[in-house]
Parts: structure tokens; C-alpha cells; sequence
């Protein structure tokens, strides 16, 4: 039985599922305050507690998601979010603090976080770290501020440009054009590699920095990272490094030795925290110590006599960039994570993220085909089925991977890749996972070749199947609005 | 092999032998030899749980929270009461493990609890549409800013001084690297100078920028402020607060084009200041101007009624460097805490919690001013949050409170050197006479 | 998918989901201490913390379950479980305390289950409760020993039976046998009423007591309820209540009113505590002020100077039945229950359920062929489908209501209702949930008159459908014992 | 209305008017007059559930835990480690709130856990069959020695006098009211005396039962006892301890019949002394004597593994006077929690448990003998628990444990008059060196 009521369609005047303590002082008549009061009626959901909990619980069923099932979502690492860090951010003594309270009130989380900033730089291999970001692209846009701010602070004004591969996410151009830079695309390698004569060709005196993601959004390591780096900063530029593939590199190599200077992470994919159906996320940005005057307001420091507090008196500072400072229950999974792994877990992690992805490459490589033949770092893209013949799409594909129990992988992304299939397995599953996997993989290309028509209502076995993705765009109803 | 691992060495072997490579180390040999790390990094060795979960409560210890403190500060981050059931609804694995629902088919759930909490942002804030969440509001607040400029093609904001200060810090961020223009309208009597609105609006500004209640609480007259704005074809623009809506006005009704606002308070703890949750809700005439992700409804092939992403030709991921906000993750999770508080909560819920935080700050200004430690100021009618002027200095109320275990008012120096030694005390519906008998009686 | 793994079979050698701290003291070598170890092979499975999760989590989701579904099953109170009751039994100061730690250390809780005792007592109508049994069956236990104990304490040693009858619960005629009663069993009137002519039949100086409950399984009021209890207690006999029908009556009247001398509740029925899949439970046993000295040991009482303790020194008591003293978490949950609803909620909770079995009992009558035309308490019995031509048992209903989204009723109990279906919708259920299960009734009413046969195999949607259990039974397979 | 109750007014009157009353008490017609309640229960108004919240933390906070107090204390209730996964997943409502698996298609998820849990007591004991559990170990040996006696139709039962004695108290409710003798066996040096054993055990003995480790932590020598309860066709009975069979033989290795236990260890919380769990299980012969549900193996129409309530002619609901116990509900959840401990835990982390329980405690013996504030007593080897005299006397070391915020160790005085002052002291693996060594600053 697929539930489909919204609450709206349970609720009735009378019921609610709530009360807290009756109002122990004087009633004030609003009327005789406020001059106007709310004429518009309020539509809220009513119903009995018993019925939201249903409700929701019924909801939720409808999703896949890590707990219950591989979720190869290629650039997303989905991997297992422990539950112990849940219990441990929901601590009161975390979760009931007031983020104006006084410094001497709250010096535990402030040492946490304190120390989580020392851990991101020390695994990124940066000097400064700001927590402030709500995600990944929020860090995105923080560290172009941060990289505009050094051009300017140097009068060196005439810098507007931001280069970006076109293998890059969707984030990178337009957190830069948010942050005010014109973006120039460079094509890549046909290996999802950075082009050198291109990236020459690009660079100028106008040029503000370059933003990459290494390893690739194939899946590649940069080989010639050095190089574009020397070549970037012999042209003035500042290089960016979107972190999002940080999971393939844990204890292996660090973006700030490659010569990145400004760096995010996504504390909600390599860190473990969990998406929360899409966020909220944490997107620490760290800096090269050149910059750290640049960084976002507040600055949490530490003082000679160990103590923790927030500074503002940052005249060079890019500026606040959010409301307080950083997600902070987001922190701290991420903070739980890494003292539960460790220098050698963290290692360990990318390690077997790798391994995990190559062997996914091998068990597909003859039925898919794939985007680039080399080893692959954390995450493996191929470019559809090998078969091209069968007219069956990476769409389709994905879709009859419901019916196998799966979650699909990153499709159509990147965008260089035609027909793209980007898995990205993670190391929290194990060698069964993928070979049952794979299994599904290559059933389903077999399927491709014999039953191709069966694609086309894929999946079956969902609650829905191919909504009207059109229909919904063209008469947009974004709410309920009434029966 | 770490707990969180599950590939033995057994499988190492046979997997590496599958692939062809005698080490993993051979896998990451496209690492130039310079940059690869030949050290442990300077991380602590890994620990068990219980050593975890240890550390960590030492750490929550050493803070007092409002779990202990009696709390009557608020200043964008509210201390209201959160019904249990929340908590068990949210962690479930199905909502707390998910990605952002690419796949329809397998996310109807948080799709339609994102159309739901689409639906009821619009009936708080009366207007048209609502996307699926922002950072915070001062997010919202500059991703409304650059609404208004786009569909004006000014390039100039006029926000109140009155704005939240947090909020206008990153207004300010966002707009001056978009090149836009921000002017202050100044104070008065801790509420808008609808004169220097006035005076201050011309055909350059695209936007007026109004908070109400606003960050002293006082409820703003958001009608003549509308109306200025209109009068110069600028967008009005409303941060608003989402219990408040419960009893006053909706953006619609005085005619704002943009609402935003914060809405941790439905349901969402303070967690040290986040993650909480902005939301943003437009008249029909911006639907395509909105950033982030948008949940529309439509049928299945088989003409079920069910949700998808929708109009995202406007997002990053599609229009790059053009789309209207480069926001790809949000704040789904706090989302579905605010629809789930509102569902428990329900029409008189809200109500009734708006009609509390309002007696009982009215209560406790009256009571606090008959202390006789505090000069009252000229205040219109507030909401939640009130102003008065500690007599023995704002820094040692706070501290005096503090040792009897209250978290007293937000001392507004610092924002506003002209409200020296003012302090913004926050009453919700939490607090009970009893407790503001006390404050009152530390103070007297 | 159906997910189908046991957790052996993702077990492999090396794999754990579990770290302690490294021992830091030294190691005994144990074998030179103990003559013998173990030399069996432990067989536990080895599996990450992320394939445990996954695994339960997979486990769960094939259970329907009161938070996402109507769940009707008569004779168990399948109502709400507050989530708030959870969060309040969890708290450490209840759950992280030894059962002997001193007094002094734990007077919280001590008062809790005290005033827990007089709430109970309140609500039945007795004089002092007992919290220590564990289920239902165990207070029926406890109390039938406290009406032996009363009969031997008077030297009425010819007391051996009670009587029991033939519509009760399965449990009430076994705890009669293992509490060493001989249990004689009386024919019920054909409205499951007891027969008055029969039970005088059956009394005697051997009769020890009488069980009953009331309403009774049949869900209706015993009306003659007071001269039955004269008749026993002329008799020299006791009366016992099963309680787990306490739903219907809760502030509307009281066991102990209507002549009860025992009684037992079951707090994970009446009184919102989850049932966990079938447990644990809680049995509390409330006694007549003459029966107080027979309860178990220990004892829980408030002295002059309210301080509260357990008291053992009761010769005359039955003994311990039980280690230590009840399941304290679930008395946790069924206190804050009580204390939730307060005097007018729970008699609201028993009116509605009232309200919404008789309004269940009108929309299916038509239908389904009721078993006594009569206002019914808080369920109804109905005597399987109106029509008896189709061939289609209650059975076959019951598993094609699996495939309509609902939990099947009770069915085939009570025994003496041919073809029996027992409906408890509890108060927690909306008008709205109860028109849409009814609609489903009657929609199968329908199939089994249009279509019998499609009955023979459903249900359909289920993970699995119609389990052998003849084999089950003839070849038992109770344990997992390798690949 | 009431929050937990979604009728509203107006649906009640449209329900009465289809059911053809004109109120709800009309429905309660049935009830004689003389005993219809005239007036509210004297119970207190219903609350809010923050009201609720703060009652039920004063309560708690009443209290002094195991949170804040170092824990040495046992005596049948274990402080072991609890994973933080297992609340999770266990108070997810698919398992929380499903009742008995009845439905077997919509219950495989109870089922199959039932099923693992079984195997793994299985595996533990070393024995054939396993039931879905009981109320506690205390019930379990009743219900094993009512196994004996209808296995062997006698009607007496040896007890050691080192089993716990609320177990023997338990069992002795039991046995009296069955009808079936039972008489201690004498200790020797805080183990059982087997030559006493020997004296007792004749052809009317229906089984021996001895605990290891018993009440005093001792390892028995179970295949000595089994052996006489073989020579007289009686039944071994072992009350075993789970976390200690991860390095003791196993029940079937000594030869017992029947092995009960408490399953309490397992990850279920010492929750002031329940629910914690009993487990049972029998060799081949006595399966269809096992009391209480058994979950087996089978297939459905369509050939599909899945899993039942299985040999119910055994059980109440069937066999009613004539089942070989009363059991209904039992402690489900708890053996869930247990399954999903040893699932986290495995054949490795379960022998790290006991490895560390039997370093720590002696440890802690040689330390504690070192203050000087305890005689040595005579104790053959033992596992997590054992006894030491107190000096100068029991309460008084246990008064000044407290004080230091310390559980201190079970005095035996009152079960066992003969140790008066002995002290049984319990230390797991949860213990750190370091609070041992705290435990014998404080005595030193
Ligand atoms: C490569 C890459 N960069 C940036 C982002 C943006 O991160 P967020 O969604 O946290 O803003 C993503 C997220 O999918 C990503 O995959
Ligand atoms: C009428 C009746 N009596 C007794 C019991 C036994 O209760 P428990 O399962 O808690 O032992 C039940 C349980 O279903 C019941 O319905």
C-alpha cells in the first residue's frame, strides 16, 4: 500500500498533539497593542500525536538511504554515519547552548571546535581553518571571498577571473559568479584532467585563481597537480580546492602540500555526518597561513592562558558569512568521527574507499564502459553500457536499479562524460555489497541487450515510477491548497 | 581494521588480485612521490566508543547549558519548547541517512515533507511561494537582496538598522561582492524611521529591508514600510519571525514581495547557533527567481500523485555560473523539524505559544521595571523580546544573573553604541512566572 | 527486495562492530586458573558496525507496527505508545540504576513505583498493587498464589480448584495449572456471558476462585457481574480479574467495585507501554486490603517519614516471584502515561475506545456476521464473513487485510465464537482511520463473494505469504547452524 | 480533548448517530448503576508534556545511577558496556511497537531476530534448542526444573546453595506450589560441596542444579555435578552466565540438559532491575517441553525462507490448562537487544569482554587485598565477581564507598549468615585500572 496523504488531508479542527503548562500570568489583549493582528487564516496541520507520528513514520519508509541500503552516489559519499555521534551531539550540554553565551559559560564546545579546526588543517595541510560555512558550496563561496580579498588587500584589482574546468560541479562556477568573479571555463583532457595548454591560455594577470577538485569528478588524481599549481601562482593566482573528493586521500596526500591554497571540505560526505535528505551540511574552509587574516568573522581562537573565544576585530576579514558560527552539531559528528579513527582509521578509510572502487570498476568494466581506463581513486565513472546498441540510457539504467534494491549512482554527472554513471562505494561496504552489486549491474546490462523494452517503466517496484518531471515544471504546484 | 570497515584481509587479497595491484598502495601510485604523505598525520590514535563517548561528555560538561541555565536570551536564536517526539521522527534512519532526493522514486518521503513544509512557510507568510530551505536568514536575507536586484536591475538595498545585526554583518558580506549598494534607515525608539525610509528611498533601490518583530522585538509598522517601497517600485522585503505569524499580520497582507525568516524556533534546538534553518517565501511573480531546491507536485507515470525536484533550470548544478544561487546542500533535516513541529503544534498550537511569549514578556518587563534596577526605554508594542536599560551596567546584570544560574539579556552595546548598557531580554512561552520571579527577585 | 540474510551470513572472520578500551591491567592466563575452557567453536557473527545497523535495519522494516499502521488486534491495546515515555524511561538517572543499591540512593525512583502502586489501586479499586510481575500471565500467576495462599492461611486446605470460564484466555486456565489448581472450566452463555446455573453448578468448599474478565472476551459488560460475585464469595471462594479489558472501563467503574478480590493489569496494554515485539511486559497484581499480607516479596512501602524502601520481612507473603522488583522501564512508561492523561483523560482514553468499537462494530455488521447483537465495550467479536457460501475463513480475510495495509484482527479467539475475528480499535484511532478500515472490510466482503479464489494465496504485497507451518512444527529448524 | 486522542467533537456525534445513541454513556448501560463511578478518579489533572519531562527528571535525578557512581556492585545485575547502536535500532517503532509476531508475513523482522537470538543462545550453551526467552533467570530455572520433573516424573530438585539466592527464592515459589520438594546442597568455600551433592542426589531426584560462575562468582566444576545427576538419571541443570561462556565450556560440553540464564549482560540496561532477560535452552530431547514461544525455519507458497511461531501445542493459547507453562508476552525486546549486542560485539569482542572482566577482578582482588581492610577468604578461581571479609564490617565500608561515589560490594550477610561481613564485589570490563585503583585508595 503506498501512502500517499498529506498531513493537511488528516487534519480537523479540534485535534492537536500538543500542550504545554497553561499560561500562568495575565492574559494582554494584543488588539490593544498591535494594530493590526493576522486577518489571513492559519492553515496549520491539525492533528493528534499519535497521527504525525504515522504520518512521518509512514513517510520515511519511502526512502531509500544508508542505513538499509547501498547508495553509490557518486561525489556524495554516502557512507555509514555512526550513531554514536548522533547520541553525542545531542548532548544537552551541546545542543541546549545559546550561541551568544558568555565565553567562560561554554568553554567545552569551544575547545572542540577549537580542536577541530587544528585536525582539518593538520589533514588538509592547512594553516587556518574556519567552521563558519553551512556547506559545501557556502565554503566555496567564502574561499573565493577570501581569495578576493588577498587581490584586493594587494591592490592587484584587475583579477575578476575565476577558472574552471568543465569537468567541475555546478557549485564551483556559480559560487564564484555569486562571489562576484567572471568565470572562464577550460575544457579538459579527455581524461578529466586539467589541460595544460589550455589552462596556459586561460591564465593572466586577470586572473584571480583556479578552482579544482582533485582527485577529479572522474575519479582521477590530478598527476600534474604541481605543475598547475606552479603555473597558477607564477601568474599571480591563487589555487582553490573543492574538497568534496577529499574521502579518496585521508592520510595518503594533502591538498595544502599539492599547493592548494584556499580548501573546503564536506564534513556531511568525508566526515561522516549525515546528509539529513540534503543537509544540512558543514563546509570548513582552510586557508595557508597568508590568508588567514582574510578569513570569515567570528574567528574562534585560542589564548596563551588556554582559553577559547570568538574575536571580531578582524579588519581585514572578509566579513561575517552566516548567522553565528558554523553548523555546529554538524561539527561535531565530524569532530567524533575523526578522534574515533584516528590518524591510522582516517588512512585506513581512503585506503579501502579506493580499493572498494577499483574492484567496482573490474567486476563492470566489461559490461559498462568505461569514462577513462586507469586506476581510479575513491570513485569509478563510467559511460553507460558497453553495449550502445540496445538504446537503453544511463536514465534507464538507474531506474531498474530501484527494482534491484539499490540507490542509483550519480547520473549525467560529469558533465564532460557522456551517458555518465559515477559510483562512488565508500569504504563502509564490504566486498559482498559490491559483488551483489555488481551482480544487479550486470543483470541488468544483460537485460539491456534482451529486454530492452522493459527499461522504459522502470522501476517497478518503487512506490512511483517516472513522474512527470515536465508536468510538474510547467504548472508548478508547489503547495497544498486545499482538497 | 576499524569497526567502521568491514573488508578483511581476505578480501583485501582477493580484491587487489581481481584488480591486478599486489598492494594498495599500488592504487594511489598517480600521487606524485613528493606529495605523498610519509608520516602518520598528527591526529590522535583512534579511540573505542566508550573512550568517545567519555571525552565527549567531559566537553558538555564544561559548558552550562540552557538545560541548567534559565534562559532569557534570544537575539536570533530562540529557546523554545521542543516537543520529544521530534527527536525520534527526525533520526530516523530513512530521513537521517538520505541523500537529497535525486531519485523520486525512492525519496517520496523527504520530498513530500519538504512539499509540506513548503506549505505551510506559505500559509505563515500568506505568500505564493516558499523553496525547500536556506542556510539561515541572513542567507535568506541576501539571497532576497539579490532577488530584489535582479528583478529590478538596481543596484542598491535600504535595510533598517533595526535588522538583526548578525544579519545585516552578512548582508553586507554578500551584497558588496555582488556589487550592490546597502544604506542603513535609522532607529527610532527601537523601531524603523519610516521619515529616513522615506527620505532615503528614490528609484535606485531595489529593495527596503524590514524585520518585524524586529531584533529589539518590536513589531514594525510593516504596512507604511510596504508602501514606501511600492511607491518607488522597490521590493519590500520582510524578515519575519514564524511563531509571530501565528498572531500578526503575514507579509502578504501588508504586501511584502519577499518574506524570510528564521525558523529555528519551530522545533529546532539552539546547538551553539546551528545548524538552523532560513526560509524564504516569494510572490508568484519571482517563482523563477528563487534560490536552492523547490519540491513541486506532479503525477507518476501511472498518474500517482507524487513529488520531485522541480524548476531546476534555475540551479547551480544545471545553469552554473547563471544560476540564481550557487546553494546546492540546505538544511533539509531542520525542514522536516519545523513541518514535524508544526504538524504536532497545529493552528491553536502556534497560537497559543505566540499568545504566552507575549504575556510573559509583557510580564516580565513590568515585573523587571518594578525592580527598579532598570530604566524603561520608549518602546512600541513588542514581541518575545523587549529592551531596558540595566541602571548598574548591562555586563554586571548579566554576570549577577549568571551566578544564580540565569542567562540573562543580549547586552546591545556592542551592535549599538548609542543603546549603551541595554539589554534585550527574550521571554518565551518556557519560561514560567515562577522563573521570571526570580530574575526579578536576583535584581531587586 | 525482500531482504532475506540472517546475520551469519554476513559474518566473516575479522570483522567486529565493537571496540572497548585496551586492557590496562595484566593479563590473567586463565587456563592456568580454570581446569577446563571452552573448546566449542564460538559461533557469533562477525560483522561492521554499519552491517549490524543495516541488517536490523532491514530486519524492522518487514514488521507492520503500530506507528505506521492501524493495528486492531483484539484482546491487546494496540493503542499509542507516547514517544515522550520512551525518552523518560531512558533517562539515566532510572535505567543506569543497580536494583540493590541502597535506599538512600534511590529514592526517585522508589517513589515513582510507589506512587505508581496508588495510582493503580486507584484506578481498579483495590488496596495495595504489587509492580513486580512481569507480564499478564505472570500477575495471573502471582494472584492465583495469593488466593491459595488466603485458603491455606485459613486452613481451608480443600481448595484446589478454580474455575475458569470456557471464553477466557489461554493464559488464565495455565496459570491456574502451574500455581497447582485444578482448573474447572464452565460453559459460558451463548453471549459469553458466564452462565449462572453453571457456575453454581461448579462452586463448592473446593472452589478456590473464580477468574474473569470483564468485559469479557467477548467485549461485553458482565451485567450480572455483582451476583456472580456474591455467589463466589457465598461460596467461600475468590474473585479473580484478568485485566487485560481494563481499557473499556478506565474511570466508568472498577474491578475492585464490582466485587474483585484479585486482579492483575497489563500496563502494556491499558496503559500505553509498547509491546516490543512481544515483550517485555508488565503484569501488575492489586489485592483487597484482607489479601495484603500474601503479595510477593519484596514489598515496596512509604514509612512515617516518607522515606520509601523494600521490605522483606513478610512471612506470610507468597515469596518472590520474580528478580527483583518488576520491569522497572515499563512501569517508568505506564507512570508517565497515567500521570499524562489524569483522572478525565483516562476516562476520555476509555469512552472513545468505547465509542470507536461500537462505531467499528456498526460499519461491518452487515457484512460480517456479529457474534452477539449487542453494544460491545471497546472491541467486537464478529463470527467470520455474513455470507457462508464463499468458503472464505477468517483466515483467508486475515491475510488478505495484509494486502489492504492493515494488521489482521485477534482471530479464532475467543474459542467458543466460531470462525472468530476480535476487533480493538483503541481510542488512538480516528473516525477517518476507522472509515478506511472499514472500507477495506467490506471491499473483502465483496472478493469473497465476487472472486473466493484469490483469497487462497494471499496476501500478495507481504515479504512472504503463507508460511508452511505444518512443516515448521514436523521439522523444527530452530536455530541457524551454517551455510 | 486529549492530545493522545484524534476524535473530535464532531466526529463523535456523527459516530453515536450512526450507532444510534444520543451519548457515549449510553454505551455504558451494561455497567449496573450501584458500581458506575460518580466521580473522578483521585488521580491528579492531566499535564503537559513538558510538565511530564520535568516531574520524571526531578524523579531521576533523585537518584544516584551508575552514571555518577562507580559501579562494583553485582550480584545478578551487570554493568557491562552498551554499544550506542543498539538503543537505535532496538527503539525503532517497526520493533518497538509490532506486538507478537502472530502475522508471520507482516512480522518476519521480529521473527528472524527471534530466530538469531535463539541461535546464538544456541551457540553460546552449546545446546540444541533455544526458546524466545523469559521473564528473567530466576523464572527460567523454575520453568527447567518443571522440565525435570515432568521429563522424570519425580518430584524433588537439588539446589546448590551458591546459586543466587533470589533465584532460589524465585524457584522455591515455584517448586512449593507444584508440588515438588527441593533441598540445598551445602557449600564448601564459597563454592558447592560435592560431596554433599553426592549424600543428596538419589533416584528420587529429578535434576541438580549449580550455578557457574555462582552467586559468588566461583566456576563450579559442572562436569562433576553432571555427572552425578547422570548417575541418577536425574537432569543437570546449569545456571550460566552468557558473557563467561565466551571462554568457559559450554553447558553441552559438561553434559548439562538444560542451561538457563540471564541475558541481562547482553546490552539490556540494569534499569533498577528490569526488564532484563531469561534465556533457556534444552538438548534434543526436551524441545517439546520447552515453555513460551519458538521461532523455526520454513518456507512460504512461494519457496521463500521465512520464519514462524512454531510447536505451539505446547502453548497456552492451545493447550490451555495443559501447556507446559503460562507464558504469554515475554521479554522480546530485551532478546533483540541481546542479538543485536552479540551481533556488534561477535565471537572476538565477547572474549575481550570476559578476558577484561577476569584481568580486572583479580586485579582488583590483589589490589583490594592489599589495603589490609579485607580478609582473604578461600575462593576457588572465579569470573567477574568475588568475595572478601570486611575488616570493619560491610555497611561501614560500603557507607564510606558511597561517600567517595562508589557502589560498593553485595554484603552476603543476610542470604548467607554464615558470611556475615563478606563482601561480593563485581568488576566488568567497564572498570578502568584507574577506578580500581581509586576503589582501594578510598579503603586504604
Ligand atoms: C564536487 C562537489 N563540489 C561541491 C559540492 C557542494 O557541496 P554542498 O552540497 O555541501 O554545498 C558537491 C556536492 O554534491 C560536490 O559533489
Ligand atoms: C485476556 C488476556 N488475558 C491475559 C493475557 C496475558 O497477558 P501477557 O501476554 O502479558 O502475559 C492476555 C494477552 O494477550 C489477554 O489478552
Amino acid at each position: 500500500m503506498h501512502y500517499d496523504k498529506l498531513i493537511f488531508e488528516l487534519s480537523a479542527t479540534g485535534k492537536s498533539g500538543y500542550a504545554i503548562p497553561k499560561c500562568d500570568v495575565r492574559d494582554i489583549v494584543l488588539t490593544k497593542l498591535a494594530k493590526t493582528l493576522r486577518n489571513s487564516p492559519l492553515m496549520l496541520p491539525c492533528v493528534s500525536e499519535a497521527e504525525c507520528v504515522r504520518h512521518f513514520t509512514n513517510l520515511s519508509t519511502q526512502n531509500h538511504n544508508v542505513d538499509s541500503g547501498f547508495y553509490p552516489l557518486g561525489s556524495c559519499t554516502m557512507k555509514y554515519n555512526p550513531r554514536v555521534n548522533e547520541d553525542v551531539a545531542m548532548l544537552n550540554g551541546f545542543s541546549m547552548l545559546h550561541p551568544l553565551q558568555p565565553a567562560n559559560s561554554c568553554q567545552g564546545i569551544l575547545r572542540l571546535l577549537y580542536e577541530l579546526q587544528c585536525c582539518l588543517a593538520e589533514i588538509t595541510g592547512m594553516d587556518a581553518v574556519t567552521l563558519a560555512p553551512a556547506a559545501g558550496a557556502h565554503g566555496e563561496y567564502t574561499g573565493l571571498l577570501i581569495i578576493k580579498k588577498y587581490h584586493e588587500q594587494r591592490k592587484d584589482n584587475n583579477r575578476r577571473k575565476i577558472i574552471v574546468p568543465d569537468s567541475a560541479h555546478g557549485t564551483n562556477p556559480a559560487s564564484a559568479a555569486v562571489a562576484g568573479f567572471d568565470v572562464v571555463v577550460i575544457k579538459s583532457t579527455p581524461d578529466g584532467g586539467v589541460d595544460l595548454d589550455e589552462l596556459k591560455a586561460a591564465l593572466s594577470d586577470e586572473v584571480a585563481g583556479l578552482m579544482l577538485t582533485n582527485p577529479s569528478t572522474l575519479g582521477l588524481f590530478e598527476e600534474k597537480i604541481l605543475e598547475i599549481a606552479a603555473l597558477v601562482h607564477a601568474a599571480g593566482g591563487l589555487l582553490y580546492y573543492d574538497g568534496a573528493n577529499m574521502n579518496a586521500i585521508m592520510g595518503k596526500t594533502r591538498p595544502g602540500d599539492m599547493g592548494f591554497d584556499v580548501i573546503h571540505l564536506n564534513l556531511h560526505k568525508t566526515f561522516s555526518a549525515p546528509h539529513g535528505g540534503g543537509g544540512p551540511g558543514s563546509g570548513p574552509v582552510g586557508v595557508k597561513s597568508f590568508l588567514t587574516d582574510y578569513l570569515p568573522l567570528p574567528q574562534l581562537i585560542k589564548t596563551e592562558d588556554e582559553y577559547y573565544e570568538f574575536i571580531v576585530d578582524l579588519p581585514q576579514s572578509i566579513g561575517r558569512i552566516k548567522n553565528f558560527y558554523g553548523n555546529v552539531a554538524v561539527l561535531i559528528k565530524a569532530y567524533a568521527y575523526i578522534l574515533t579513527l584516528g590518524a591510522a582509521g582516517l588512512r585506513e578509510a581512503s585506503e579501502i574507499a579506493v580499493l572498494n572502487a577499483n574492484y567496482l570498476k573490474e567486476l563492470l568494466r566489461n559490461d559498462y564502459q568505461l569514462a577513462v581506463n586507469k586506476e581510479c581513486m575513491h570513485e569509478v565513472v563510467f559511460a553507460g553500457l558497453a553495449d550502445k546498441n540496445s538504446g537503453v540510457t544511463t536514465l534507464d539504467v538507474a531506474k531498474r536499479l530501484i527494482d534491484y534494491g539499490y540507490h542509483p549512482p550519480t547520473i549525467y554527472f560529469p558533465m564532460i562524460v557522456e551517458q555518465a554513471m559515477m559510483f562512488e562505494p565508500t569504504e563502509t561496504e564490504s566486498k559482498t555489497a559490491l559483488d551483489e552489486f555488481a551482480a544487479a549491474m550486470l543483470k541488468i546490462a544483460r537485460e539491456a541487450k534482451e529486454t530492452p523494452e522493459i527499461f522504459k517503466n522502470a522501476p517497478y517496484t518503487a512506490p512511483v515510477s517516472r513522474p512527470d518531471e515536465v508536468a510538474a515544471a510547467r504548472k508548478p504546484v508547489l503547495k497544498y491548497s486545499g482538497a | 581494521m576499524h569497526r567502521y570497515i568491514p573488508v578483511t584481509e581476505t578480501d583485501k587479497a582477493t580484491m587487489l588480485d581481481r584488480i591486478g595491484k599486489s598492494s594498495i598502495d599500488e592504487l594511489f601510485v598517480a600521487i606524485p612521490e613528493s606529495i605523498r604523505l610519509q608520516t602518520d598525520l598528527n591526529i590522535p590514535e583512534g579511540i573505542s566508543e566508550p573512550e568517545l563517548i567519555k571525552i565527549m561528555k567531559v566537553c558538555a560538561d564544561e559548558n552550562i547549558s540552557t538545560e541548567d541555565l534559565c534562559c532569557f536570551l534570544g537575539a536570533g536564536c530562540y529557546d523554545h519548547y521542543i516537543p520529544a517526539t521530534i527527536k525520534h521522527l527526525v533520526s530516523r534512519s530513512e530521513f537521517l541517512t538520505a541523500y537529497t532526493p535525486y531519485q523520486p522514486e525512492i525519496s517520496q518521503g523527504t520530498l513530500q515533507a519538504i512539499f509540506e513544509y513548503q506549505s505551510n512557510i506559505c500559509n505563515l507568510t500568506g505568500l505564493a511561494y516558499s523553496n525547500a530551505s536556506l542556510y539561515d536568514v541572513a542567507t535568506a536575507t541576501g539571497e532576497a537582496a539579490f532577488i530584489a536586484a535582479d528583478a529590478t536591475r538596481r543596484k542598491k538595498i535600504l535595510v533598517s538598522r533595526a535588522v538583526d545585526p548578525q544579519i545585516r554583518a552578512v548582508l553586507r558580506t554578500m551584497l558588496v561582492n555582488a556589487s550592490i549598494e546597502t544604506e542603513e534607515i535609522a532607529l527610532i525608539d527601537f523601531a524603523t524611521d519610516g521619515l529616513n525610509c522615506s527620505a532615503k528611498s528614490n528609484d535606485g533601490v531595489a529593495a527596503i529591508i524590514v524585520q518585524s518583530p524586529n531584533f529589539f522585538g518590536t513589531i514594525e509598522e510593516m504596512k507604511a514600510f510596504s508602501e514606501i517601497a511600492k511607491a518607488n517600485k522597490a521590493l519590500f522585503i520582510a524578515i519575519v519571525d514564524p511563531i509571530s505569524l501565528a498572531i500578526l499580520p503575514t507579509p502578504a497582507e501588508y504586501g511584502a514581495d519577499i518574506a524570510v525568516g528564521n525558523a529555528q524556533p519551530l522545533g529546532n534546538p539552539m546547538n551553539f547557533g546551528g545548524p538552523h534553518i532560513g526560509f524564504i517565501a516569494v510572490t508568484e511573480k519571482h517563482l523563477r527567481r528563487l534560490p536552492g531546491r523547490i519540491v513541486g507536485q506532479t503525477v507518476d507515470r501511472e498518474g500517482r500523485r507524487c513529488y520531485v525536484l522541480t524548476l531546476q533550470a534555475r540551479e547551480q548544478h544545471i545553469r552554473r555560473e547563471k544560476a540564481t544561487s550557487n546553494i546546492c546542500s540546505n538544511q533539509a533535516l531542520c525542514a522536516l523539524t519545523a513541518t514535524i513541529y508544526l504538524s504536532l503544534v497545529g493552528a491553536d498550537g502556534l497560537q497559543e505559544v505566540a499568545r504566552q511569549c507575549t504575556n510573559k514578556s509583557y510580564y516580565a518587563r513590568e515585573q523587571l521595571l518594578a525592580t527598579e534596577s532598570f530604566n524603561a526605554v520608549r518602546q512600541p508594542v513588542f514581541f518575545r523580546e523587549f529592551v531596558l536599560a540595566a541602571k548598574s551596567g548591562a555586563t554586571k546584570v548579566n554576570e549577577l544573573l549568571m551566578n544564580c544560574g540565569i542567562l540573562g539579556g543580549y547586552d546591545l552595546s556592542a551592535d549599538y553604541p548609542e543603546y549603551r548598557d541595554h539589554l534585550l531580554f527574550c521571554v518565551t512561552e518556557k519560561r514560567s512566572k515562577q522563573e521570571i520571579d526570580r530574575l526579578c527577585q536576583v535584581l531587586s
